[in-house]
């Protein structure tokens, strides 16, 4: 991965960032053509956006916490690991922040108020936290191992939200919308185009975390190296401090 | 029979920082060693990577048999190490503190005459051992910790300024314990400024600067502090 | 592992003792909050007797993040957390035994926390066995939870401000669910619930099962960073 | 006095730049309150709406115990105080200097959990000219106080716990008077309240002047003992 | 002219141990005084005490023609302390240490050439400048101490074993920095344990034990430690 030092793209990327971007396009394309719904005319087209936001939150969380448990395992340990962790948890936070953002803007029409206590949105402001407080650990400054292995058993705890968040809605009554998924009703093509748009977008959102994630991973991958190299510089630095005292 | 302690090329960093950037040091078991070298050079690191509290993320480094880079953790029971904090809770009294750190680091029980002498012979009895620690002072506090070390008596010492703050009597009893030390066969390493002192145990002297090993500098040649960039 | 955990159990407990801590100050700071939250919460409106078991949970947990600081406090004196290390005592031992003594101060806590909400904010208990249940479970996970945060947090010098960053969220389930299984035996059931009391016990038994098993695996390498 | 003021708010400045915790511990924090209280307090009974001020405000408290904490725990390095003792700056100074650098954590603080509660509690806000006099006074007592406390236990082992004992007490007054000026500010007046929006805000006025006037005076002294 | 210090039957309170039990000691200006004897004995207490941190609750005590009893913070401004401790903000870097505590004890300005001068004589300026204190090894956290004594530079200094933990080379800048207070006419009181040191000064040395004054014992007669009751 050589030109990886000077530039964050590659072929690879590229095409992933291309398809990403596409499919987001016709998603919203979709998105915008589904037909108004009665109690919430146009805003029920988020749904092209907003599950699949909410997903890629999952991701990210998830990734996190695998990353993590792969640091974790002497064997398979590595600084790779360690930066996919961190920057799977920046881009998730970022888009936990949509989930909540584009939920909030579709809950101002359906249910009145931009925000309810209800159990999915409270496991999901939760979830933010977690990650807040994720990231806050991770720059707490210590040396990288210590970093790193702090950062990975926090991940681990920190995952624990994501189930917790998602079976929210079965767990307790809820206002909001149940794991459509699951209730599927195969036929009711009113539902078909929804739900089909909703896993179109599904698919954009995971390659556009896939794109991002790849990218934030090489940047750090190469200020970590350049951190190697002011190390090496440091460590000839001591040394000669100590020549130049004989 | 190999050495108690082989570093070759060890590098440690205290955050971004390589403290230790290069130390070749060997130590026979059995043997006594004195570190010196300026302020800042990386002595008490040195001590800590020995001990497993500070990684070592380059060279070679084998303690005990057991090499640090793999794993950090086996050989610390058989280490004991005096640095400059004192590891007591300052909540307890020395007794309890005592009692304590027996029971944790696997040292004969706190009533075992090896304890109570220990005690004796560093002046931490009697009615100090009724006192919180966080009000002893502190060449107190040194005492205490000798003490249980003394107790412990692992295969491996680290001692990091151990004269400091000691007063005349227990600098006596210091130089009886290595004396001592050195009779049973027992490794230690020690970190002192203290030239006349370090001579006078006989002590094989290995310089440091600037992280790494290397001839010890005249007082002179030091004149130009080495960690000033 | 368990004769480590004893040793430390009985170490901070002694300390407890010495300093009283959490008598002299954690209890009291809890009642505090009750009654801030009496304050505001402007009573006229009476929320308060229907909001008690919340509220009441709601102070159990800001008491365990003091109660937490401590333990972990006693921790940092000085070069204590690198004799610990040294000593090769387990470090499972360590956490069962912090995480021990920390439940045994949360029991009392809340009990005399339950005699305070049943005074200030006039709930009349009701439903003790299920009660007793609830508490148990919660005091087992938020001592456990609180104190594998406690060693997250202890090596860095920020301790008073990440534990609670860190440690509030993650115990949120704990709090949903001791607030519904007391709603549920104070009478004050949520009509149409769809979950029963069954199921909040048991999510309150998952975390504590879950943080037992994540301290005693985390702590040994969380304590080589500390 | 104020030339140490200064260079104590610049210092303690300086140190949380380097050290980042207001903003990415005390803050988070904040909002985690929020958030629970959401949980804590059964929406659907939905009194959130209505008790936002005052949650609004507790959450706030809360939050000055962290930021006073961390204060305090600058302080307690290690030989700092003596330091600072025999250094001869003006106590008044230091004090002033100190509570600065709170006010300045807090008004940042007020402001995003301002917005916290907009969106989490559906409060629309109005009355801004009040709210921001409210705040603005609230800010100034609340600095001045917990920074008063953080010298009172500053020499103490035990200051995680004892800090919140003594400040959230002494604090109440805020609590309640910001409480009543935010509701009114909202326009959810009590009705039938004997005092007016003026009485609460000269109160918070007269807590604020209080305890400059405590700390200038009382803070030589308790360094001393610290 | 009247003395520097002077104490008759001076009582200081530790909790309630009474770790000061009836301390006289008379300094001239200018003069130097060596404090020593076991641990324990009072010394740290003393010089606290001297610098107005520990009330004296008992007998006669007298510094810079105040009277500690009565006042305990007007002589503050002309003293200087360096304790066990070095009274340093861990998370600020030395520079900023510098700078802050220039402002607060009334020294010279951080860039005035007493300051820099200061800084380089004890080997803390360059790369150190922009290290973080809490990073710093325990004989640099001393140098930034002395460094700011130097630069402040006060009538009377109290200094709690200043050896402990300097280097070879900062242990002669210390003696040179002693033999100018005492040619600038500056009071200095030190506790040390060094004896040898102690006479190299050609200071007067006082014996403190179980919190008195009185003749030094010799090591001999220390052997049963003063502090066990
Ligand atoms: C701030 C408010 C909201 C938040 C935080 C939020 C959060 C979430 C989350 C986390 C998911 C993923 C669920 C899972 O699969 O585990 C989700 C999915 C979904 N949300 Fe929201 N949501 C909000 C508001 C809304 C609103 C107002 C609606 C429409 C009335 C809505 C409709 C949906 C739908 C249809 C799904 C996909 C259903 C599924 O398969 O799970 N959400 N939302
Ligand atoms: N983050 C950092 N940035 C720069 N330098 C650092 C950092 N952390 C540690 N250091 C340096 O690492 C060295 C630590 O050395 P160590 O404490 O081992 O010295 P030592 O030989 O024990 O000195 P002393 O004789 O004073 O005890 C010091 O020079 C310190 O300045
Ligand atoms: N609460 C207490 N109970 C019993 N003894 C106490 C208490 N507080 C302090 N002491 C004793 O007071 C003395 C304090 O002495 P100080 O620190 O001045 O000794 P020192 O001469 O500086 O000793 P060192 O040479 O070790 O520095 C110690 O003997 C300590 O045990
Ligand atoms: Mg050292
Ligand atoms: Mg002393």
């Amino acid at each position: 991965m050589n030109e990886s030092r000077s530039r964050t793209g590659s072929a690879l990327t590229l095409g992933l960032g291309i398809a990403a971007w596409s499919l987001l396009a016709l998603t919203i394309g979709l998105g915008l053509g589904l037909p108004e719904t009665v109690e919430q005319d146009v805003y029920s087209r988020l749904i092209a956006v907003h599950p699949p936001v909410a997903w890629a939150a999952y991701i990210a969380a998830i990734v996190t916490a695998g990353a993590s448990l792969v640091w974790l395992v002497p064997r398979t340990r590595s600084e790779t690991a360690d930066l996919v962790a961190g920057a799977s948890a920046e881009i998730g936070v970022v888009f936990t922040g949509l989930m909540l953002a584009t939920g909030s803007i579709w809950g101002r029409p359906t249910w009145g108020v931009w925000w309810v206590w209800d159990a999915r949105l409270t496991t999901s402001a939760l979830m933010l936290a977690v990650y807040v407080g994720y990231l806050a650990i991770r720059r707490v400054p210590d040396a990288y191992e210590v970093r790193a292995r702090r950062s990975a058993w926090t991940a681990m705890a920190a995952v624990v939200i994501v189930p917790v968040n998602h079976f929210a809605v079965e767990w307790w009554r809820t206002l909001h919308q149940g794991r459509s998924l699951a209730q599927l009703t195969p036929g009711d093509d009113l539902d078909g185009a929804f739900i089909g748009t909703m896993l179109l977008g599904f698919v954009a959102m995971t390659l556009l975390y896939v794109w991002l994630l790849i990218h934030r991973v090489r940047v750090e991958r190469m200020t970590s190296r350049l951190e190697d190299e002011a190390l090496a510089d440091a460590i000839e630095a001591r040394r000669a401090e100590a020549v130049g005292a004989n | 029979m190999d050495p108690a302690v082989r570093l070759r090329a060890a590098v440690c960093l205290l955050g971004r920082f390589p403290a230790l950037a290069g130390v070749d040091l060997e130590v026979a078991p059995g043997e006594l060693v004195v570190l010196r070298g300026p302020n800042g050079a990386g002595k008490s690191t040195l001590l800590r990577a020995l001990a497993g509290l500070v990684p070592v993320v380059d060279g070679e480094a084998v303690v005990l048999g057991h090499d640090l880079r793999v794993d950090r953790r086996s050989a610390r029971p058989r280490i004991g190490l005096i640095g400059h904090a004192s590891g007591l809770y300052d909540d307890l009294t020395v007794a309890d503190n005592v009692r304590f750190w027996c029971r944790a680091s696997g040292a004969p029980a706190v009533d075992s005459a090896a304890v109570t002498d220990a005690l004796a012979l560093w002046g931490v009895a009697g009615r100090l051992a009724g006192v919180v620690c966080g009000r002893l002072s502190a060449g107190q506090r040194r005492r205490v910790a000798l003490a249980l070390l003394t107790a412990r008596w692992p295969d491996l010492w680290l001692l990091d300024e151990p004269r400091a703050g000691l007063d005349a009597d227990a600098q006596v009893t210091l130089d009886d314990l290595l004396a001592r030390a050195r009779a049973a066969g027992t490794t230690v390493i020690v970190a002192s400024h203290d030239d006349g002192w370090a001579e006078s145990l006989g002590a094989r002297v290995v310089g440091i600067v600037a992280g790494t090993t290397g001839s010890v500098p005249a007082v002179s040649a030091q004149r130009e502090p080495a960690h000033v960039a | 592992m368990w004769r480590d955990a004893l040793a430390v159990a009985a170490k901070d407990l002694r300390i407890e003792r010495r300093s009283r801590v959490a008598t002299h100050q954690v209890l009291p700071f809890a009642l505090v909050i009750l009654v801030l939250f009496g304050f505001a919460l402007d009573p006229d409106r009476g929320f308060l007797a229907r909001a008690a078991s919340g509220l009441y949970w709601l102070a159990v947990l800001l008491a365990v993040v003091l109660a937490a600081q401590r333990a972990a406090s006693i921790e940092s004196g000085d070069g204590v957390a690198d004799a610990m290390r040294l000593s090769g005592i387990d470090p499972a031992g360590v956490f069962l035994g912090k995480a021990l003594a920390v439940a045994v101060e949360l029991v009392a806590l809340e009990v005399v926390l339950g005699f305070g909400v049943v005074v200030l904010y006039g709930v009349d208990p009701s439903g003790l066995g299920l009660l007793v249940a609830a508490a148990g479970l919660a005091t087992v996970g938020l001592a456990a939870a609180s104190t594998v945060y406690g060693a997250l947090v202890g090596g860095t010098r920020v301790r008073e401000t990440l534990l609670p960053l860190l440690f509030l969220p993650a115990a949120a389930p704990v709090l949903i669910a001791a607030t519904r299984v007391t709603d549920e035996a104070l009478g004050g059931a949520v009509v149409g619930a769809s979950v029963g009391v069954g199921d909040w016990l048991s999510l309150l038994g998952v975390f504590a099962v879950l943080y037992l098993c994540f301290g005693v695996l985390a702590y040994g390498p969380l304590l080589e960073d500390a």
